[in-house]
C-alpha cells in the first residue's frame, strides 16, 4: 500500500468513479420514482373529488407497444455478454471486439424508437376520438403520463446511441459502469411503464 | 340661389363626413325610455366592510342596475345611432371622466367615443380596483390607492364594457364605448336627444345594462325633430 | 477487480482548466460551481432584502410614496404609492426568493459544493459536467422568475405556496396572474430540475469518491448534514416537479387538475370543472415541508462543524446529532399535512399529522442540548464565525419553541396565517439559515479567496443582526397572538388598529437590520482584494480543505490522494503538539473511538 | 466578548418574555363556549415553551459566560452524564411533553371537529368571494334555494347565483353582508367559496376555516356575547385580500328576529 500509493489510489479513484455512475443511476431511478409517485396519487385524489369522473379505454395500441418495450429488454440483455467482452477485451489487450453487441444494441434502440412511434399512434388516436389534453381528467393524466415516461425514456434512447456510437468507434474507450448503468435505467423504463399501464387501465 | 345651396349641402356632407358632431342645424330625434311592469327591487348595499365609505352615505344607497323616475321613466339607458351614421367621427379631445365617490361610481354609466380618453379619479381615502371585464379591447385591471395621481385610458374598438371593483363587490359601471358621436344617456326624466342629424335613413338603439337592446328606424329628411320612445318590460326577478 | 493500469486521463473527471470561460464561466470545477451559487445566492438575498423593505414601509405608511418605485412598476407603485396587489407580487416575490435561490442556494448547493468534495478527499464531484448543468439551470431559473418585474402585469400575486385555484385560473383573479404566474411556474420547475440534478451528485459523490480512511462516520457534520439534505432534496423536488408541470398545464392548455367546477371570477364563469385546490396544497406542502429542512440542516451541520472547532473540543456525541439529522430527515416526510390543519382535510388526519410534528421536537431538542452540553467544559474561540454559530443556537430554540404551538391543530385554529407563524418560520428557516451562512462565510472566506475578513466589521455585523433579527421577528409572535392576519398589505380592521406601533417597531428595526447588512457585503468585497493573505489553517482546524492551500488548486490536492486516519472531531486531545489532531495526520491518538 | 454575549443573550431573553406574561397583545376575550379549551391549552402550550425558550437562552448565555476565554490550560471538561445523559432526559422529558401536549390538544380539536352540530342548530351559508363575505339565511321556508353560478350578477346585488324567478325556495332567502346570530344558540356555518380560496377568522369566536372552492364545508359554534365583532378573510385570495372582511353581529333571540324581518323586508 505505501510503496505504490500514488498508483493505487489512483486506481481506487477510478473504480469509485465508476461505482459512481452506478449510485448514481440508483439515485436517478429513486427520483424519478418519487415523481410518478406523486403521479398516481395525484389520480387518486383527483377521482376522489370528482363527481362525474369518465372512464375512458385504452388506445389498443399500447398493448402492442408494451411487447416491443418488453423485446426491447430482451435484446439489450442481449447485447450485454458481448459488449462486457468488447470492453474487458480492449481494457486487456486493445483488440476490436465483435460486432454482435453493437448489432443488439442497435435493435434495441429500434424497437425503443418503434415504442415512442406507437406511443404517437395512441395519441393520434385518442385525438381522433376528440380526446385532446383538456378534454377531462382522464385524458389529461393519459397525456401528461404517456409524455413524462416519453421525455425520461428520451434520456434512454440518447444513452443507448452513445453506447452504440462509442462500440462502432474503433479504438474508443468505453466504460463498463457507462453500459450497466444504461441497461439498469432502460430496464427500469420497462418496468415503470408496465406499472403506468396497469395504472392507467384500472384508474382512468 | 341654387348653386348656392349645392355648394352649402355639398360642404355639409364634407363637413359630416369628416367630422359628424360639427354638422350644424340638420334634423334631431329626442325622445323618452320608459319601462312597463314591476322592476327589480333595488337592495340596499351594505358597506360596513368599508367604514369611510359608509360613514359618506347618510342613508344607505342601492344598487343602481335599474334607476327610474317618475312616470315610469328609464335612467341610464344609452340611445345612439348604430347605423346610418357617417363613419369616421373623430374623439373629441375633451375626457370624460369617471369618479370614485363614497365607494360608487359617478356617474354610474359613462358613455364616451372610440379614442376619446376617459378619467379615473379616487376622492376616496380607500384603495380602489377599476376592471373593465372588456373582450373586443384590451381588458386592464388597475388599482387606485388613496393620493395617487388620477390616470387616463382609451378603447380602440366599440363596445358595452361591463366594470367592476374587485376590491368593493358592489361597485358596478359601464362603459359604453361608441363609435359614433351620436349618442345621449338618458337621465332621471327617460329624455334623450341626438341633435345635429343631417337627412338620411338612421337605426336608433337604445341600450340598458339589465334589459338589453331595442332598435327603431328613422328617416330625417330636414331640419326636423323626430320624438320617438322606447318601452322596455321590467320583470321582478 | 484487477486493474492493470491508471489510464492516463479519467472519464468523468477533467484536467486543469484553459481560458477564462472554461476557468469561470462554464466552469467543471466544483469549487467555482460553488461560488457561482454563492454569488447566484448574494445577488437574491439583496433583492429579496429590498423587497422586504418595501413591504414593511408600504405596512406602516400604506398611502406613502416611495421614491424611484414608480420607474420600476407605473402600474404597480402610481404616484409612487404602491396598490395592493403590488404589495403581493413583492411578497411573492420575497418569498419565493427567499426559500429557493437563498435558502436552498446559499446553506446547501454553494457550501456543499464548494467543500463537500473536499471534506470527503475528492477531487471533484461525481458528474462534474451535471454539476455544471445543475448551477446553469438554477440561473436559467432565476432568469425567469425575475423576468416578472419586467413585464407590463408584473409578478404574481398568488404568494410563495401559490395556492390553487388563484394561481390557477388566470388574470380574471387579478393582475400578476398570467404571464407573471406562468413565469413562476416555470422557473420553479426548471429550478426543481437543477436541484435534482445537483442532489443526484452530493449522493453519488459522498457513497463513491470517499478517500481512503474516510468512512463514512469519519465525515465531517457538514458533510453528513449536505448528505442527508441532498436525499431529502433528492424526493421533495422530485414531487414538486411534477405539480409545477400540472399547475402550468391548468394554466396554459386548459386542463383542470386544480380547479374544481362553478367557479365566478371576476364576473365570469370559468370553464374548468371537476379539479382540486387541496390536491395542490397536498403536492406543494409534501414538498414544503421537507424544503424547510433542506434549508435548515445544511445549516446545523455547518454550526456544528464551525463549533467544534471554536469551543476546541469534540461534541458530546457526534453520532447522535447525525442520527437526528436522519430522523429529522425521515420525519419530515410525515408531516406535511400540518400546513393544511384548517383547510378542510379529514380532522382525523389532522390528529395523525400533529403526532410526528411533535415527534420532530425530540431529535431537534436532542441536537440542542448536545450543542449546549458541549460548550461545559470548552475553552471557547470568539470570532465572528463562532459568534454567529453560537447566534444560530439561540435562534433556533426561539423559532422552534414556537413550533410547539402551530403542531397542535386546535392551537392552530386560532394563529393559523397569523404572524404568529411568520415569526415562526422566518426566526427558524430564516434567519437561523442564514446566520448559518454568516458562520460559513465567516469561516470558509480564508479558504476559498486566500484572504482574511477583516473580524472587527465582523463582530459589528454579528451584534447588528443579532439583536436586529431578534427586534424584527421577536414581536411578530406578539401580532400573532393578538390575531394579526398575515399577507394584508395595509391593517384597514379595527382590531388591528392597536397593533400599529409594533408594526412601526418591526419596521424601524428591519431597516436598521437591512442596512448593517451592508457591512457585511463591504467586508466580503473589500476582503477578497484587500484582506490579509490567510495561512493554509487559520483557524487551526482539523478536517481536509484545511491540508491544502487557500485557495485550493483546481484538482484539490494535487497529484496527493490525502489518507485519513481520524474523525474529524479530534479537539482538545491530550498529548498532542497542539491542541487537535488533523484527519490526515497519521499520529496516533489515546482511547480514540 | 464571550460575556457581552452572555448579558446581551440574557436580556434578549428576559425582554422578550415581559409582554407574553403581561400579555401586553394577547388574544381577545373569548366569545364562545369551545373557547376555552383552546385557551388553556394555548396557555399550558405556552408555559412549556415557555420554559423552555428561557431554560435553553439561559444555559447558553451561562454557558459562554463561564466557559469563554479559559486562562488555565487544563484539559476540557466533559459535561457529567455526557450525550447519553442528554438523550435519554431528552427523551423523557420533551417525550412525555409533547405526548401531553398532544392528547391534551385532541381534546380541544375534538369538541370542534368530532361532535355534530345539534339537528335544530341554526343554519346559515356563508359564501367568499373576492373580496367580501355574504352570508345567506334560508327564510320563512327553512330552505335554501339552489345555487346557479352562472346566474350570479353582483351589480344586481345577486351574490349566490339565485333563481328566484323560477325557484320557490330562493325567494325568502335573505342575504346579508353581516353575519347576524342569536347570542347562546348554535350555529351551523356552511361554507361555500366561490371563485379561489379564502378563509372565515373570528379571533373572538376561536375559528378559523379555509373556504375550498369546489369542497363544501360547515363548522359550527356557539356565541355567548353580545357585540359585533369583525370576521377578516386569512387566507390569500388576491389583491384585496387585505380589505376582505365582514362583521359578526351576536344579538339577543328578540333583537336577531327583529333582524331577520327586517331583512327580509329588504330583499
Amino acid at each position: 500500500m505505501t510503496t505504490d500509493g500514488k498508483a493505487t489510489a489512483a486506481a481506487m479513484n477510478r473504480s469509485s468513479a465508476e461505482e459512481a455512475a452506478k449510485s448514481g443511476i440508483w439515485v436517478g431511478i429513486a427520483a424519478i420514482t418519487m415523481t410518478f409517485a406523486a403521479f398516481t396519487s395525484a389520480i387518486i385524489v383527483r377521482e376522489g373529488t370528482d363527481t362525474s369522473w369518465h372512464h375512458m379505454t385504452l388506445p389498443g395500441v399500447l398493448y402492442l407497444n408494451t411487447l416491443v418495450l418488453i423485446a426491447s429488454s430482451i435484446t439489450l440483455e442481449l447485447s450485454r455478454r458481448p459488449v462486457a467482452a468488447r470492453i474487458s477485451r480492449r481494457e486487456a489487450a486493445g483488440q476490436e471486439g465483435s460486432r454482435s453487441g453493437l448489432l443488439w444494441l442497435l435493435v434495441t434502440l429500434g424497437l425503443g424508437l418503434m415504442f415512442l412511434a406507437g406511443q404517437y399512434a395512441a395519441w393520434r388516436e385518442l385525438a381522433s376520438q376528440g380526446l385532446f389534453l383538456a378534454t377531462n381528467p382522464s385524458s389529461s393524466f393519459f397525456y401528461v403520463l404517456t409524455a413524462v415516461h416519453g421525455v425520461h425514456l428520451l434520456g434512454g434512447l440518447a444513452a443507448l446511441g452513445y453506447l452504440a456510437g462509442k462500440l462502432s468507434m474503433a479504438g474508443a474507450r468505453l466504460r463498463r459502469s457507462t453500459a450497466e448503468a444504461t441497461s439498469i435505467y432502460w430496464h427500469f423504463m420497462g418496468g415503470l411503464w408496465i406499472y403506468l399501464l396497469l395504472v392507467m387501465r384500472t384508474r382512468l | 340661389m341654387k348653386v348656392n345651396q349645392i355648394l352649402m349641402s355639398g360642404i355639409a356632407v364634407l363637413a359630416a363626413a369628416t367630422m359628424a358632431v360639427a354638422a350644424p342645424g340638420g334634423g334631431t330625434v329626442s325622445g323618452k325610455v320608459t319601462y312597463e311592469g314591476t322592476p327589480a327591487k333595488q337592495k340596499p348595499i351594505d358597506m360596513s366592510k368599508e367604514p369611510s365609505c359608509a360613514k359618506a352615505h347618510a342613508t344607505p344607497i342601492t344598487t343602481e342596475a335599474v334607476v327610474t323616475g317618475e312616470g315610469n321613466t328609464l335612467e341610464n339607458v344609452v340611445v345612439y345611432i348604430s347605423a346610418g351614421a357617417p363613419d369616421g367621427a373623430t374623439a373629441p379631445a375633451q375626457a370624460v371622466t369617471i369618479t370614485q365617490r363614497g365607494c360608487q361610481y359617478v356617474p354610474h354609466l359613462v358613455a364616451l367615443q372610440v379614442n376619446q380618453e376617459l378619467k379615473v379619479v379616487n376622492e376616496d381615502q380607500t384603495s380602489h380596483n377599476i376592471h373593465p371585464l372588456a373582450k373586443a379591447n384590451r381588458e386592464w385591471n388597475k388599482s387606485q390607492p388613496p393620493g395617487s395621481p388620477a390616470f387616463t385610458e382609451k378603447f380602440d374598438k366599440e363596445e358595452f364594457i361591463p366594470v367592476k371593483c374587485n376590491i368593493h363587490p358592489w361597485m358596478h359601471s359601464t362603459f359604453a364605448v361608441m363609435k359614433t358621436s351620436h349618442y345621449s344617456v338618458t337621465a332621471g326624466n327617460g329624455g334623450f336627444t341626438l341633435p345635429n342629424l343631417p337627412p338620411g335613413k338612421y337605426t336608433i338603439t337604445a341600450w340598458h345594462e339589465s334589459y338589453g337592446t331595442q332598435t327603431q328606424d328613422v328617416t330625417i329628411t330636414g331640419s326636423e325633430t323626430k320624438t320617438i320612445s322606447f318601452v322596455f318590460k321590467a320583470k321582478p326577478y | 477487480m484487477q486493474e492493470a493500469s491508471a489510464p492516463q486521463a479519467q472519464q468523468g473527471h477533467h484536467g486543469p482548466p484553459e481560458g477564462f470561460i472554461r476557468k469561470y464561466v462554464f466552469s467543471l470545477d466544483h469549487k467555482v460551481i460553488g461560488k457561482q451559487y454563492y454569488g447566484l445566492a448574494l445577488v437574491a438575498v439583496f433583492i429579496g432584502m429590498t423587497l422586504s423593505w418595501l413591504m414593511r414601509y408600504h405596512l406602516i405608511y400604506p398611502n406613502g410614496k416611495i421614491f424611484g418605485l414608480e420607474l420600476l412598476s407605473k402600474v404597480g407603485a402610481p404616484g409612487g404609492v404602491m396598490t395592493p396587489e403590488y404589495y403581493l407580487s413583492l411578497m411573492t416575490m420575497h418569498g419565493t426568493l427567499m426559500v429557493f435561490f437563498v435558502l436552498t442556494n446559499a446553506p446547501f448547493a454553494a457550501f456543499g459544493n464548494y467543500f463537500l468534495p473536499i471534506q470527503i478527499g475528492a477531487e471533484d464531484m461525481a458528474f462534474p459536467r451535471f454539476n455544471m448543468m445543475s448551477f446553469w439551470v438554477t440561473l436559467v431559473a432565476f432568469l425567469v422568475l425575475v423576468t416578472a418585474f419586467f413585464i407590463p402585469d408584473g409578478p404574481p400575486i398568488s404568494g410563495w405556496t401559490a395556492y390553487a385555484p388563484l394561481s390557477a385560473v388566470g388574470t380574471d383573479a387579478g393582475p400578476g396572474l398570467g404571464w407573471g404566474q406562468n413565469l413562476w411556474g416555470l422557473s420553479i420547475a426548471i429550478f426543481c430540475v437543477g436541484s435534482l440534478l445537483g442532489s443526484l451528485n452530493f449522493i453519488a459523490t459522498t457513497l463513491d469518491l470517499r478517500a481512503k480512511g474516510m468512512t463514512l462516520m469519519r465525515m465531517p457534520l457538514c458533510t453528513w448534514a449536505w448528505f442527508i439534505t441532498a436525499c431529502i432534496s433528492l424526493l421533495a423536488f422530485a414531487v414538486l416537479l411534477p405539480a409545477c408541470l400540472l399547475l402550468v398545464l391548468d394554466r396554459m392548455a386548459g386542463t383542470s387538475f386544480f380547479i374544481p367546477a362553478g367557479l365566478v371570477v371576476s364576473d365570469r364563469l370559468q370553464a374548468h370543472a371537476g379539479g382540486s385546490p387541496l390536491l395542490w396544497q397536498h403536492l406543494f406542502w409534501f414538498f414544503g415541508h421537507p424544503e424547510v429542512y433542506i434549508a435548515i440542516l445544511p445549516a446545523m451541520g455547518i454550526v456544528s462543524h464551525i463549533l467544534i472547532n471554536s469551543i476546541r473540543r469534540p461534541l458530546l456525541s457526534a453520532k447522535v446529532i447525525i442520527y437526528s439529522m436522519m430522523s429529522i430527515g425521515f420525519l419530515s416526510y410525515m408531516v406535511w399535512g400540518h400546513h393544511m390543519f384548517v383547510s378542510g382535510m379529514n380532522p382525523f388526519s389532522s390528529l395523525m399529522f400533529s403526532f410526528p410534528t411533535l415527534t420532530i421536537t425530540i431529535p431537534a431538542t436532542v441536537m440542542t442540548l448536545i450543542w449546549l452540553g458541549s460548550l461545559y467544559g470548552a475553552r471557547i474561540r470568539f470570532t465572528s464565525a463562532s459568534l454567529f454559530a453560537l447566534g444560530f443556537i439561540s435562534m433556533f430554540v426561539s423559532g422552534g419553541v414556537s413550533g410547539f404551538f402551530l403542531a397542535q391543530p386546535s392551537i392552530d385554529i386560532y394563529l393559523h396565517a397569523t404572524y404568529f407563524v411568520v415569526g415562526h418560520f422566518h426566526m427558524v428557516m430564516g434567519v437561523a439559515a442564514i446566520f448559518g451562512v454568516f458562520a460559513g462565510t465567516y469561516f470558509w472566506f480564508p479558504k476559498m479567496t486566500g484572504r482574511m475578513m477583516s473580524e472587527g466589521l465582523g463582530k459589528v455585523h454579528f451584534w447588528f443582526t443579532f439583536i436586529g433579527t431578534y427586534c424584527i421577528f421577536m414581536p411578530f409572535h406578539y401580532l400573532g397572538l393578538a390575531g394579526n392576519v398575515r399577507r394584508y398589505s395595509s391593517f384597514v380592521d379595527d382590531f388591528l388598529l392597536p397593533l400599529m406601533p409594533v408594526h412601526r417597531f418591526i419596521t424601524i428595526a428591519a431597516l436598521i437590520t437591512g442596512a448593517a447588512q451592508f457591512i457585511f457585503l463591504y467586508n466580503l468585497i473589500h476582503s477578497r482584494f484587500r484582506g490579509k493573505v490567510a495561512p493554509v489553517n487559520p483557524w487551526e482546524a482539523t478536517s481536509l480543505e484545511w491540508t491544502i492551500p487557500s485557495p485550493p488548486p483546481w484538482n484539490n490536492f494535487g497529484d496527493r490522494h490525502p489518507v485519513v486516519y481520524h474523525d474529524p472531531h479530534q479537539y482538545g486531545v491530550k498529548g498532542s503538539l497542539g491542541d487537535y489532531v488533523m484527519q490526515d495526520s497519521p499520529e496516533k491518538i489515546e482511547n480514540e473511538s | 466578548m464571550g460575556k457581552f454575549f452572555a448579558v446581551v443573550l440574557t436580556i434578549i431573553a428576559l425582554v422578550s418574555a415581559v409582554p407574553i406574561v403581561m400579555h401586553t397583545w394577547w388574544m381577545p376575550p373569548d366569545i364562545s363556549t369551545h373557547g376555552h379549551a383552546i385557551d388553556e391549552q394555548l396557555t399550558d402550550t405556552m408555559a412549556e415553551a415557555g420554559f423552555s425558550f428561557l431554560a435553553a437562552q439561559l444555559l447558553l448565555a451561562l454557558f459562554v459566560w463561564k466557559f469563554s476565554e479559559r486562562k488555565d490550560s487544563g484539559p476540557i471538561k466533559s459535561l457529567p452524564g455526557g450525550a447519553k445523559g442528554l438523550v435519554i432526559a431528552a427523551l423523557i422529558l420533551v417525550g412525555t411533553e409533547m405526548l401531553a401536549l398532544g392528547v391534551l390538544g385532541q381534546k380541544a380539536w375534538a369538541s370542534v371537529y368530532f361532535t355534530p352540530a345539534s339537528p335544530n342548530a341554526l343554519q346559515v351559508q356563508a359564501q367568499a368571494g373576492q373580496f367580501a363575505f355574504y352570508f345567506r339565511y334560508p327564510g320563512a321556508d327553512g330552505k335554501f334555494g339552489a345555487l346557479h353560478p352562472d346566474k350570479i350578477d353582483e351589480g344586481n346585488q345577486n351574490y349566490f347565483g339565485l333563481d328566484p324567478a323560477n325557484e320557490v325556495e330562493a325567494r325568502d332567502d335573505i342575504v346579508s353582508g353581516e353575519l347576524a346570530i342569536p347570542a347562546n344558540r348554535e350555529v351551523l356555518l356552511l361554507i361555500h367559496a366561490k371563485d379561489v380560496g379564502h378563509s372565515f377568522y373570528v379571533p373572538e369566536l376561536r375559528i378559523q376555516q379555509d373556504f375550498v372552492p369546489g369542497l363544501d364545508l360547515s363548522v359550527h359554534f356557539t356565541a355567548t356575547k353580545v357585540g359585533r365583532y369583525e370576521i377578516v378573510c386569512t387566507q390569500l385570495c388576491g389583491l384585496g385580500h387585505y380589505n376582505m372582511k365582514a362583521y359578526l353581529n351576536v344579538m339577543s333571540q328578540e333583537d336577531f328576529d327583529k333582524w331577520l324581518k327586517q331583512k327580509a323586508s329588504e330583499q
